[in-house]
């Protein structure tokens, strides 16, 4: 365990800053969000940013390849970014939980190998929750605010600033930043205690999820209560998007005029031309495709991956959704028809 | 993709010269979808005709992109060609490379790339054009004629000749216009009630023509083919058909005081008045201004005296709706207001007059009996001077900027009269130039000068002073560069004519164009110069431009001939570019009938399949194809894009910014 | 500001096909010069000029749109300048309100006859055009080679 | 308020007048309520809540709403009654399947607000005339209602319902100098620079979710056209800053003389971004150079931009009013 006087935390990012691209998050236009670092950037008061740290990873629209055309010969064109190493500051324990998640889904055969490359680029800094809002709930997957995980995990307790290397890669990190001395983690240990007595009132931390499993699928995608549930979505993508979860995306062409850019961009289940096919679309009103966000989630993605869900709690849907509709909402709604 | 083919026109020289035609046929050639490019020294040539249909059948073209001069001068030719190869004709694409490049650019590259850009933009939403096919609309076969002046009964009878209906419609309480108020016509100096009231007799028996006087055209909508107009029958406060004209009324009237504006105010009519002796239809007419009975309710006399009983004080503006397939305009002139000419004194003197008036001094219906006197005395005139040109070719504010045509043979035809008639006078002609280009006009100008002893003096009059019951006229005699000072008896101003201050408002409801000076535009000044540019309104008389009596004959019968070409037909093809709602996208919300200039666009409620096997009943916009114009401001106010305009969609509007902006 | 000589900009020109095309014709028939910067898109009447099609010239490339339509009071549609008018007006507004340059954009009334005119007005807007140099704020990165 | 609002609802479903309830449901907490359709008193009873977050404007539902059998009552506050005006205007609505009961309303309150403030993890709030007070996770505070008050409520346009079958409350005037302009004035006394600027900052953080589009009243389209490929400007995600611009410029270009100025559109942006400020900027124009104009005041007056006069400004207007120079 390593320790630094808060007063110097600019000189951390500084010294992180002078390595490789440092992320960290600071108040812009009203509101968090991960910003490279530069020079006397403060870090947000704010418990979380208002997008998730996926951006960083997956971020919302990214070229995957280009066709240059003249006349009438086309050319392939490498648009492909090959990155650099970065750090990400001040991740908090429900979106580094959703780095797993995406993981699972990147990761797997066939990788996808632009999420790969960021994965292999970035080390993960993650820092405690001290003061959780009413709308967190990561207690209810298994989250611990107070131990956040990552490649580097941090705690601001009083005045000091804590970090533990998890990983490797955080330990390298760790060990290049003279500036850091060594210390134990009691101090450490009471935050944790303090974390834990908020947690404890958290009033949605305490979701109960039994049944949400393969063994109802069935049950949960008859359920009558979708029909209530879905009656004011707009279809807009807020949900969507804020998600350190989501991994939708399409992928679309740009006529640049001279040529197509190939690029991905962030999709949502929600919207009616997702996944538009020859013969129209699979989800002909909003309450399929308000289903298809939650099943995904709470149902289908567990019983694929050993039970973990698609959800890390971190309540920016409840915060952000325009008609307040939410996961928890569904959850006990669900819930109430399955016990 | 289209397969498509590229003809570059060198237009002899005119594009050749300055855009290397091989060159943008190269570039053009490797353009995707293109199949073929070529380049020919005269493209719209029968041999360059023949090239685009060879290569149409033998490349299989699928659109065709022909750079040439503007669209605007062989855009229907080429459709055509391409129709004779078996290809849509909306398949054809122009890029300008003439009008908006060799012929505005000097420097060769320049001009190269540029036109290989507008190339590049016309292949772009040439790839985008859907074959389009013309609907039809039916004709009505009847015929209105908006004026009636000699222009408007000449077409009018040439049209009811043909053996089709057709209205003609005359503010006025007569139909006849200036030419009756003329005295003489130059240069044959017969005398014009001679020649006009047969006319306007033959006009009114004819059974083919009604002739609605008093009457103006309060509105028209629908489009080529298919209008339909109301006419406002203005109360003349006597019934039409029983009045027989016999006049006692006028003669009994106690409202003495009228200014007769048959006349022009010279001197004075009744109350309840028939214009002159010739009217058609001879009819009275109760002027309300005047008229002690319906202003106060108190008199009452022409009922007194009316046997037919045609006196109707409680007679109301009538309305008449009616179809028509063509109108022709033909709302003549008047000669300008002259109250900022007051360098002349016209408003000071009586003894000043415009042309028109001097017309009424001499004629033998008028105010005088024909007996040239002055009107401030009475007494014979013995020094004229004309004045030319007053507000016509004017480069200020206060006049016009065209030539009036009419007035250096009309003055040269009253000072020859003068003469003629009074040789005791002297006549005084003041022109910046004569102008007589027309058949015996010059002759006539010569006759006047050498066989009359007119005084032509070439310069302007700069004022005129009443003084002592004299006119003093100051001018300059421009040739031989000295002052002259004239004691004028009268003097006469040949004043501008301008369109019928009518004119305006009926171009607004005709949706017909006009130039800045309120004369209709025709739709094309050579080869179209009687068809304005809104199919189905055409143009007859001053209305277009100032002409003088055997022009606008003859234009009148050319509107005529227009008009029957059109009304023989039983159906009309429609421009097919014209706006198509999509009803799947379509919301009802209106935005598009508000702005709709024709009333073309209607709704209705339709089902639609709606998800999951239901039906869905939606308010959806239809856009009637034989009423809509094509202008687009609906594909704008539709904010889901709906509606989009055949041959100018979205789409390939994009497509042009696109390529041009590469 | 530097006025870069080199710099010529991209013009797009909307021209109803009633008047202000023929304006362009005439004034290529008397051969008035205006520069070759300039390229000109027929469209019925000025009302079918979508402030769409204005942002997606930006997007590809041009510096400057102007848009030309018959005088108010003469549309060939009677009322189509009048609602391209008020749209334009308004757009251009939000525009500026946006912080982009006013000089590229204008509305201009050409009629026919006035060939000289087009050319004049041409001459100056691309003047204007130059002067504010390349169109940065409403660019599309994308679009440039 | 609430009780009555909850007495009218279930009196108007049991004698029949309607079949269906549109209102607001509970949620997790105080402030997360939902639009929602209530078919029984138990229901209504239970969930039904009228309070300072019921900011949700119900209009747009009822396009929907209106389209199915039967009647349903809509609980409209003063604003939401002009966008259901102009809804009617462009025949989105089913008038005669729609009972619409007219609300006062004194203000709504901005969660965004409340934490902006300072308070974190609210669980409760209690309303005392002016004051608010919040119990928190970590301990109780209280603030001015105002201080929570939404943006769009701080300069409320009026506070009259223009469309209704029945009123519940007192409601109250057009408000004249609702200073509603006063950014926009703001913005436009800036130089080009700093408005590019402004504006910039604001836009780029726009995350495309189509948020402000699918709670606009005003954006009904059957397909919008953003989300149309063959419109040509079709994008999923806003790629760079053009289609950042691109987006909220056509989109409320879409709107002008349409928007009657409700203000979800800035409620409901996840990213904050002060979108109203557009809209307004529309519809300043319009009043100054076409004359005052409201949308959804009236069924009849003609929105300006599907409107013209003869003597309308030039264009030019731009190039020689607002704004400094840079």
């Amino acid at each position: 365990m390593k320790q630094l006087t808060l007063s110097k935390l600019n000189e951390l990012f500084a010294a992180m800053a002078a390595q490789q691209q440092l992320y960290i998050p600071a108040d812009k236009g009203g509101q968090a969000q991960f910003l490279p670092y530069v020079d006397g950037m403060e870090l947000t008061k704010s418990l979380n940013t208002a997008r998730s740290a996926k951006d960083l990873f997956f971020p919302q629209t990214e070229d995957i390849v280009g066709f240059q055309v003249q006349g009438t010969e086309i050319t392939l064109e490498e648009t492909r970014d090959p990155g650099a190493p970065f750090v990400v500051f001040g991740v908090r324990a429900c979106d580094a939980r959703s780095f797993d998640i995406l993981d699972r889904v990147f990761l797997s055969d066939p990788v996808d190998t632009f999420y790969e490359t960021r994965r292999a680029n970035g080390t993960v800094v993650t820092l405690a929750c001290t003061r959780p809002e009413e709308t967190c709930f990561c207690g209810a997957f298994g989250i611990d605010p107070a131990n956040p995980g990552g490649d580097v995990a941090a705690w601001m307790a009083g005045e000091t600033l804590y970090l533990n290397a998890n990983t490797e890669k955080g330990e390298t990190l760790l060990s290049s930043l003279p500036l850091l001395s060594d210390c134990d983690d009691s101090a450490v240990g009471t935050v944790q205690a303090e974390i834990h007595a908020i947690t404890e009132k958290l009033p949605l931390n305490k979701l109960d999820l039994t049944g949400f499993d393969g063994d109802h699928l069935m049950e949960h995608f008859n359920n009558p209560a979708w029909s209530k549930l879905s009656e004011s979505c707009l279809g807009c993508g807020t949900c969507t998007f804020v998600c350190p979860t989501c991994q939708c995306y399409d992928v679309r062409d740009f006529d640049t005029g001279h040529g197509v850019r190939r690029f991905r961009c962030w999709d949502s289940c929600m919207y009616s031309d997702f996944t538009m096919m020859a013969h129209g679309t699979n989800r002909p009103t909003q309450k399929e495709r308000f289903r298809q966000r939650f099943m995904h989630k709470l149902v289908y993605f567990p019983s694929n991956n050993d039970g973990i869900y698609g959800c890390v709690g971190c309540g920016r849907c409840l915060a952000k959704c325009p008609i307040s509709m939410n996961i928890v909402k569904v959850a006990k709604t669900l819930g109430e028809g399955t016990k | 993709m289209q397969r498509i083919g590229v003809f570059v026109c060198w237009c002899g020289t005119n594009i050749a010269a300055t855009v290397d035609v091989k060159a943008v046929a190269e570039a053009l050639g490797k353009e995707p979808g293109v199949v073929f490019a070529t380049d020919y020294q005269y493209m719209c040539s029968q041999a360059g005709q023949d090239m685009i249909r060879d290569a149409i059948k033998e490349h299989n073209l699928g659109g065709v992109v022909i750079c040439s001069c503007s669209p605007r001068m062989h855009e229907t030719t080429f459709r055509k060609t391409a129709e004779k190869a078996g290809l849509n004709p909306y398949m054809v694409e122009i890029a300008n490379i003439r009008e908006q490049c060799s012929w505005i650019h000097k420097d060769m590259p320049t001009a190269t790339e540029k036109a290989v850009i507008l190339g590049r933009a016309a292949i772009a939403k040439v790839h985008l054009n859907a074959p389009l096919t013309a609907g039809e609309s039916p004709v009505t076969k009847r015929a209105l004629v908006i004026g009636g002046g000699i222009a408007g009964i000449q077409t009018a009878l040439d049209i009811a000749d043909a053996g089709f209906p057709v209205d003609i419609v005359e503010k006025k309480p007569t139909i006849g216009g200036k030419m009756t108020q003329i005295d003489k016509t130059f240069p044959t100096l017969d005398c014009a009630a001679c020649i006009l009231t047969p006319k306007m007799v033959e006009a009114a028996q004819n059974e083919n023509i009604r002739i609605f006087s008093y009457s103006e055209v309060d509105s028209v909508k629908g489009f080529v083919g298919n209008f339909h107009a109301t006419i406002r029958r203005k109360a003349r406060y006597v019934k039409e058909d029983v009045c027989t004209g016999c006049g006692l009324c006028t003669e009994k009237c106690p409202q003495k005081k009228v200014p007769n504006e048959f006349n022009l105010g010279l001197d004075n009519r009744r109350a309840i008045y028939i214009p002159f002796a010739q009217a058609v239809p001879k009819v009275a007419t109760i002027d309300p201004n005047y008229c002690t009975m319906l202003k106060s309710g108190k008199c009452g006399v022409c009922a007194k005296v009316c046997t037919a009983g045609a006196i109707d004080y409680k007679q109301k503006d009538e309305f008449i709706e009616e179809d028509y397939g063509a109108i022709v305009v033909a709302t003549g002139f008047n000669p300008i207001k002259l109250d900022r000419y007051d360098e002349y004194a016209y408003s000071q003197s009586p003894d000043v007059v415009t042309s028109l008036e001097f017309e009424r001094l001499m004629n033998a219906a008028g105010p005088t009996a024909g007996t040239l006197l002055r009107p401030s005395d009475g007494e014979h005139p013995h020094t004229l001077v004309f004045v030319q040109c007053v507000g016509s070719r004017e480069t200020r504010d206060c006049g016009k900027p065209y030539c009036s045509k009419i007035c250096c043979m009309y003055t040269a035809k009253h000072a020859m009269l003068c003469r003629e008639k009074y040789p005791d006078t002297e006549v005084y002609v003041f022109y910046i130039d004569v102008r007589t280009p027309g058949k015996n006009f010059d002759e006539f100008y010569r006759r006047a000068v050498e066989e009359y002893g007119v005084h032509y003096i070439k310069g302007m009059v700069g004022k005129v002073v009443p003084e002592n019951g004299k006119l003093k006229v100051q001018a300059s005699d421009l040739l031989s560069n000295e002052q002259i000072h004239i004691d004028a008896d009268m003097v006469i101003l040949a004043a501008a004519i301008e369109p019928d201050e009518s004119a305006r408002s009926i171009a607004t409801m005709l949706t017909a164009s006009m130039d800045t000076n309120d004369f209709f535009t025709e739709a094309h000044p050579k080869l179209r110069p009687v068809e304005s540019p809104t199919a189905g309104i055409f143009l007859s008389g001053v209305c277009q431009g100032p002409k003088d009596i055997p022009e606008t004959v003859a234009q009148a019968g050319a509107a005529a001939s227009k008009v029957i070409g059109l009304l023989a037909k039983d159906h009309l093809m429609c421009n097919p570019c014209v706006a198509e709602a999509n009803e799947l996208m379509c919301n009802g919300c209106s935005s598009c009938e508000k702005v709709c200039p024709y009333g073309a666009i209607t709704y209705s409620d339709k089902e639609f399949p709606g998800p999951n096997r239901t039906r869905v009943l939606r308010r959806v916009a239809s856009v009637n194809p034989a009423v809509c114009q094509g202008c687009g401001a609906c594909t704008v106010a539709c904010p889901s894009g709906a509606m989009d305009l055949k041959g100018f969609s979205t789409s390939q509007i994009m497509a042009e910014v696109d390529a041009i902006c590469k | 500001m530097q006025v870069n000589n080199e710099f010529k900009p991209t013009i797009v020109a909307f021209c109803c096909n009633w008047c202000s095309y023929a304006g362009a014709d005439l004034s290529g028939t008397n051969r008035l010069n205006y520069p070759a910067n300039v390229k000109i898109i027929r469209v019925p009447c000025s009302c079918r000029v979508n402030p769409m099609f204005i942002l997606r010239a930006f997007q590809r490339g041009a510096d400057g749109v102007i848009i030309c339509g018959c005088h108010p009071g003469d549309c060939h549609y009677t009322t189509g300048n009048y609602y391209a008018r008020r749209r334009m007006t308004l757009l251009f507004s939000m525009l500026d309100y946006l912080g982009i340059e006013k000089g590229r954009t204008r509305v201009e009334w050409v009629s026919a006859a006035e060939g000289a005119k087009f050319a004049a007005t041409m001459n100056e807007f691309v003047e204007t055009v130059t002067k504010l140099g390349e169109n940065k704020r409403l660019e599309d990165l994308r679009c440039k080679n | 308020m609430q009780e009555l609002i909850k007495a009218k609802a279930i009196e108007l479903l049991e004698n029949g007048t309607v079949d269906r309830v549109l209102g607001w449901k509970a949620g997790e907490f105080f402030y997360d309520l939902t639009p929602a359709v209530f078919t029984s008193r138990e229901e209504i009873e239970k969930d039904f809540v009228y309070s300072v977050f019921s900011g949700a404007n119900l209009s747009k539902y009822l396009v929907k709403e209106s389209r199915k059998d039967g009647k349903v009552a809509a609980f409209l506050k003063p604003c939401d009654t002009y966008s259901f005006n102009q809804l009617l205007k462009e025949h989105r609505i089913w008038r005669d399947h729609v009972h619409v009961v007219g609300i006062a309303c004194d203000g709504m309150c901005d969660m965004e607000k409340i934490r902006a403030y300072g308070a974190k993890g609210v669980l409760s709030v209690e309303r005392d005339g002016d004051t608010l007070k919040l119990e928190t996770l970590y301990g109780p505070m209280t603030m001015n209602k105002a201080d929570a008050e939404a943006e769009r409520c701080i300069c409320c346009k009026s506070r009259k319902l223009v469309a209704y079958d029945e009123k519940i409350g007192e409601d109250g005037d057009v408000i004249e100098n609702s200073g509603r302009f006063d950014m926009v004035a703001k913005l436009e006394a800036m130089t080009p620079d700093e408005r590019y600027a402004f504006w910039q900052g604001e836009l780029s953080k726009c995350i495309r979710c189509n948020a402000c589009r699918d709670v606009c009243p005003a954006c009904t389209c059957e397909k919008c056209v953003f989300d149309n490929p063959k419109s040509g400007i079709a994008q999923k995600a806003a790629v760079n800053s053009f289609e950042e611009s691109m987006y909220h410029i056509i989109r409320a270009f879409h709107v002008a003389s349409r928007c009657t100025d409700c203000g979800e559109c800035s409620r409901v942006c996840p990213q904050n971004i002060p979108l109203h400020l557009l809209n307004r900027k529309f519809i300043k124009d319009i009043n100054e150079l076409y004359g005052e104009y409201q949308s959804g005041a009236d069924l009849e007056t003609r929105p300006p931009l599907m409107n013209f006069t003869q003597e309308d400004c030039e264009p030019s207007v731009v190039y020689e009013r607002g704004g400094k120079q840079a």
